[in-house]
């Protein structure tokens, strides 16, 4: 789950860890008594739950507290589109105000759990402010890395390593070396998946400040942490993921393609979009519809699926084990009936009653063509697709 | 002999609410020796009216000499009941649970790694060899096979696609293993196919995975210096964009080695036969075994 | 170090163990008050650093705020001499006024950590309400044990397995397992060397509540926790005990004895009274000076052991490692001009500077016998006792 | 060959505070081979002239070739400290640092349960070899004689009590080892007796243990099954009340078996030559070697 940054430096500062002092705005006015008060020059930063901001002009410096008004107005209310979302962006509802700082040098400093390793890995660079896939790519000996014991913790010795690899001033070890520390905490008792700063940033004056905060929280623990599961903004997803978010559906939007694929389990979810692509389509979105779906779910999932404006057919490719696949096909006819759309669907369904589920589809009155297996979703698929485009 | 669980097994089920309850039914019905049921507060009831209940597991493996255990509770309890079925002594442990937090498996991993338990798991289907009726999980018993492929996946569903391929073509599985999605897992496909080559009914192997970490290529590694007898291979999500969140938490591409390109690549230098799709691995263990 | 039952109690709730309603009274309008507000009949509970409270008369139940006030009034002021305190008892300053609760059965846990295993160890017993060594002697069957593992922590599992063994209704095994976690979090958290409930209570309607609160804090750990350090009550000791405390000095006093003994280490504090007991007298006190003393905590150190009215010989005893023995020898003589006490010393020093510090001692005025060896600090000790008991 | 340190010891140093440098001064001066100084900030300096100092332990380690480490650093950063040297791969750790809180040290012990690396202490005045003039701690060098009686003990004072006894009686050292007086401690008795067994200049053994715990019956049980050279024995706090903390953690009596009496009894049923008070060690040696 993401939060925003303004949520993640609360944390932050909750947990020790020195952040620039700034406030969040949602008005002009707002800005302007936070700016004030900070001393007039801040930075003003639109609060989305996607990267690259910087680029796409979420992220400006000016000079008054009268233009950081000025620039919360024009931003509040407006999509920024980045690298990182799609084509409509995300929605701008709040803006932090930050004051500026002399900066010496910029550096970077992440936490993951590196599941290979079976591990939290807190990764540095002395190359801050970049994008760090960048860096490993390119300058991989200027990523430090070290790995936390996974029951005794970081060591405190590990982040003096890291603060010492970063050449952090020498007067500025010891604060750097407790800022991992801190950090550390962060991303253990709040059971993030990601905690990074990026820029983190020596001051003119040695200071080690975070001057971005984002955080990761794992979806899985979330149980553990009810007050971090309140700083949810469904604002920040697509309409379509809101509404599987809503229904606890695992749907994802892929961009460029003409297939809704619905499936359960998240490796035939991988499987299927694979064989589309062979097919030589490719997938305009997947959903997950998991193990145990009740058919209002299944229906909700299918108008999910066919509310999006980019599939022109959907596959449908069904193993239940736990899943009764007589529900889901209840759930797809319902579906199909209150829905405009009357697309053709391509259908493989095997596992626990395969053969009334079937029989339900093949029953209504839905463009449905049934297949036994991969290979022959693949090939009705491929022809599907071609009749499509003559027909276009 | 199959791996892992065969007719030596006896098995202790551990979380039986409703979806741990329909899935020990069926695990019953297909033969499977259960000898232990635990879940609190029904010590003394039968489960079926035949797997006696107890509260705790070190209770339920004294009385019922129970060596292989199983867990439905739910996530935020299963790390507790790993760790108490581990504390317990059986030899195999398979943890269905899904949902389970990463960090409670790094601890749990880091728990067990000195002790003689074998986790398998967690979110993963289980372990099912047809030809001793033994089934610990949940994959469907009415799609396998008696046979000499051994399965092991990362992914649960296309563990079932996977045995229905091998099964249309005609062949059966000595054992089906499903090891797990979540980025953190007990049992890896190095130690399966370590299994598999040791085991005299196992002939060849399907091994199936997916993007994200770089356990397909430790295995492509260990398959190159250890596996003598044929494997195939096929790798989900070669259409998968980078970075995005494809469902389970181990379905993410973190890095260039993560992607399926690397890791059939990897897999083919070390002499693995590729499915080209997911939709070929039962036609191509059939040209491969001929 | 020990803290009040109050403060435990505090602390107790503060991790969501379930306690009695109560309240702190020094007057007995408070009391009054506190009574009043729970509902009259209450128990009074001495706040004092003490076991045994209960046979003491520390602890009393009143049938209404009026006679808890009465009681309060009578209390406060006074000394408390329980079997686990010297003569002289120790100050009631304070008391817990607690509502009664309907009790079914009596039971114990407690958490401490076992050298021996390297763990921390939560033990519980069916018999509440008792001294526990007692049950550990005469009924052990009734105590049960698990121990944690030292990096995972207790494990749920654990303490279910004790609600269960100590055989609370099954309705109450959840509140009971919640409660052992919740204690043993209590212990690890605040760096506790014993967490104590005796008696942890189930009451008819089957609530578990911990009806007594002990915690001791570990000493070595408090700079993590200045917030609990803050906890001390330093006039619940001995006013020596009190003086030691605040020069950092490890003094005991010993009921029954007259040698006072000054040494360096805690190995050799216990050599130094097995020889004292071998030579046919009783320590009356020791006190340890530790690696490193100065002049003035030497001074202090000497004044204490013979400001406690029971010496009437002092043996010194020093093997100086880091410690100097001139220093030491200068302390002693400097403090004894200052004291009137001018009883017999027998001097053993050994060690950095020892021949340096022997001469300051017998170039002073001071009755010393210096002896080079224990075995000679023996022979001499028990020659001046028999000196002393014929002078008497 | 003496045990634990000997010509082949290369120290390295960590925390050269005020009393940690007066130490390693002393050290030195002894003739330790000492390699490596670590403290933070001195990187590039040399300690007295002649030890290069280090940022980190794993870097002095690797530039320098140390295989033992001791620690000198206050109580809040021992345990850091210890794990330090243990992830640098040092063979022997020897933490002389007072008041380490007990949980650090049951974490520590757990950690490095499974590490090559032998930790002794912490609170311990540490190891010397006399015949090799090998200090590691803060045992006074100009009281130890060479000769073949190992010493060991979780006293510090006690210990230079026992050795002087025995240089009084005319009797040297072959290695003299101070375990510490913690609760928790990283070598026991056991380990150090099982050394001197098999060390070939040791001849006969002094132990020195107090009340508090129940180390001094597993050493009991130890010596009875393992050990053939003449173990003499002293316990301290033989007077000491039950419950009262005898100023350091370890010298607390919490039940029966932790009593001076009860070891005793057990170490002489051992066939341990007991010093009936701590004043007879040397006595009691020279009359058992006699």
């Amino acid at each position: 789950m993401n939060i925003h940054e303004y949520q993640a430096k609360e944390i932050f500062e909750k947990f020790g860890v020195p952040t620039p002092n700034s406030g969040v705005a949602s008005t002009a006015e707002e800005a302007i008594e936070i700016a004030d008060r900070i001393g007039g020059r801040v930075v003003v930063k639109a609060q989305v739950h996607a990267g690259g901001r910087g680029k796409a002009g979420g992220v400006k410096l000016v000079e008054s507290s009268k233009q950081a008004g000025q620039l919360t107005e024009e931003l509040i209310g407006t999509h920024l589109v980045t690298n990182q979302t799609g084509p409509t962006g995300v929605p701008i509802e709040k803006v932090m105000i930050a004051e500026t700082l002399d900066i010496k040098d910029e550096l970077y400093l992440s936490i993951v759990i590196d599941g290979d390793l079976g591990a939290p890995v807190v990764m540095a660079s002395s190359e801050g402010g970049m994008d760090i896939e960048e860096v490993a790519a390119t300058t991989p000996e200027k990523i430090f890395r070290v790995i936390a014991d996974p029951l005794i913790g970081l060591s405190p010795y590990h982040a003096r390593d890291l603060a010492i690899a970063l050449e952090v001033p020498s007067e500025s070890i010891r604060a750097t070396t407790k800022l991992i520390i801190d950090l550390y905490k962060v991303f253990i008792e709040n059971d993030c998946s990601l905690v990074e700063v990026n820029p983190l940033v020596v001051t003119k004056d040695n200071a080690i400040v975070a001057l971005d905060a984002k955080i990761n929280l794992e979806d899985d623990a979330l149980f553990r942490h009810p007050e971090l599961a309140n700083l949810i903004d469904p604002n920040q997803l697509d309409p379509l993921e809101q509404r599987a978010y809503k229904s606890d559906l695992a749907y994802v939007k892929l961009s460029g393609g003409r297939v809704g694929c619905m499936v359960n389990g998240a490796g035939l979810a991988m499987a299927t979009m694979d064989i589309t692509k062979n097919a030589g389509a490719d997938p305009a979105n997947f959903l997950d519809i998991g193990g145990s779906a009740n058919q209002e779910r299944i229906e909700e999932a299918f108008k999910i699926i066919v509310d999006d404006t980019d599939v022109e057919i959907v596959l449908v490719n069904l193993f239940a084990g736990i899943a009764r696949s007589d529900v889901v096909a209840a759930g797809i006819v319902a579906a199909a009936a209150e829905t405009a759309a009357k697309m053709p669907l391509v259908v493989s369904m095997r596992g626990t009653n395969a053969k009334e589920g079937i029989e339900i589809l093949t029953d209504s009155d839905l463009d449905i063509t049934v297949v036994t297996d991969l290979a022959g979703a693949a090939d009705v698929l491929q022809q599907k697709l071609l009749e499509l485009e003559r027909s276009n | 002999m199959a791996i892992l669980v065969d007719s030596e097994t006896r098995l202790l089920v551990q979380g039986l609410g409703r979806d741990g309850s329909f899935q020990a039914s069926r695990t019953l019905a297909y033969g499977t020796n259960m000898v232990a049921a635990v879940h609190p507060g029904r010590n003394g009831q039968k489960f079926e009216n035949n797997v006696p209940f107890f509260s705790q597991v070190a209770d339920a493996v004294d009385q019922t000499g129970a060596n292989t255990g199983i867990i439905f509770v739910p996530a935020p309890f299963a790390m507790d009941a790993i760790i108490e079925q581990v504390d317990a002594g059986l030899e195999l442990v398979v943890c269905i649970t899904e949902g389970v937090p990463v960090i409670d498996m790094v601890k749990v991993m880091a728990y067990i790694k000195d002790k003689p338990t074998r986790l398998i798991g967690s979110n993963c289907p289980g372990v099912l060899s047809p030809g001793y009726k033994a089934k610990v999980g949940i994959i469907p018993s009415n799609i396998v096979k008696p046979g000499n492929v051994g399965v092991v996946s990362r992914s649960g569903t296309l563990t079932y696609e996977a045995i229905a391929q091998l099964v249309q073509h005609g062949m059966g599985q000595s054992t089906c293993v499903g090891i797990g999605g979540d980025p953190v897992h007990g049992t890896t496909f190095t130690d399966v196919l370590e299994l598999f080559e040791a085991d005299k009914e196992t002939e060849a192997i399907v091994l199936i995975g997916e993007i994200g970490g770089t356990r397909e290529q430790l295995a492509a590694d260990y398959i190159k210096k250890h596996i003598n007898k044929p494997v195939v291979a096929a790798i989900a999500g070669q259409s998968a964009p980078a970075g995005k969140r494809m469902g389970h938490a181990g379905a993410i591409i973190t890095g260039k080695a993560a992607m399926a390109s690397e890791k059939i690549k990897t897999l083919a230098e070390a002499g693995v036969h590729i499915a080209e799709s997911p939709a070929l691995i039962g036609a191509k263990m059939k040209e491969v075994l001929g």
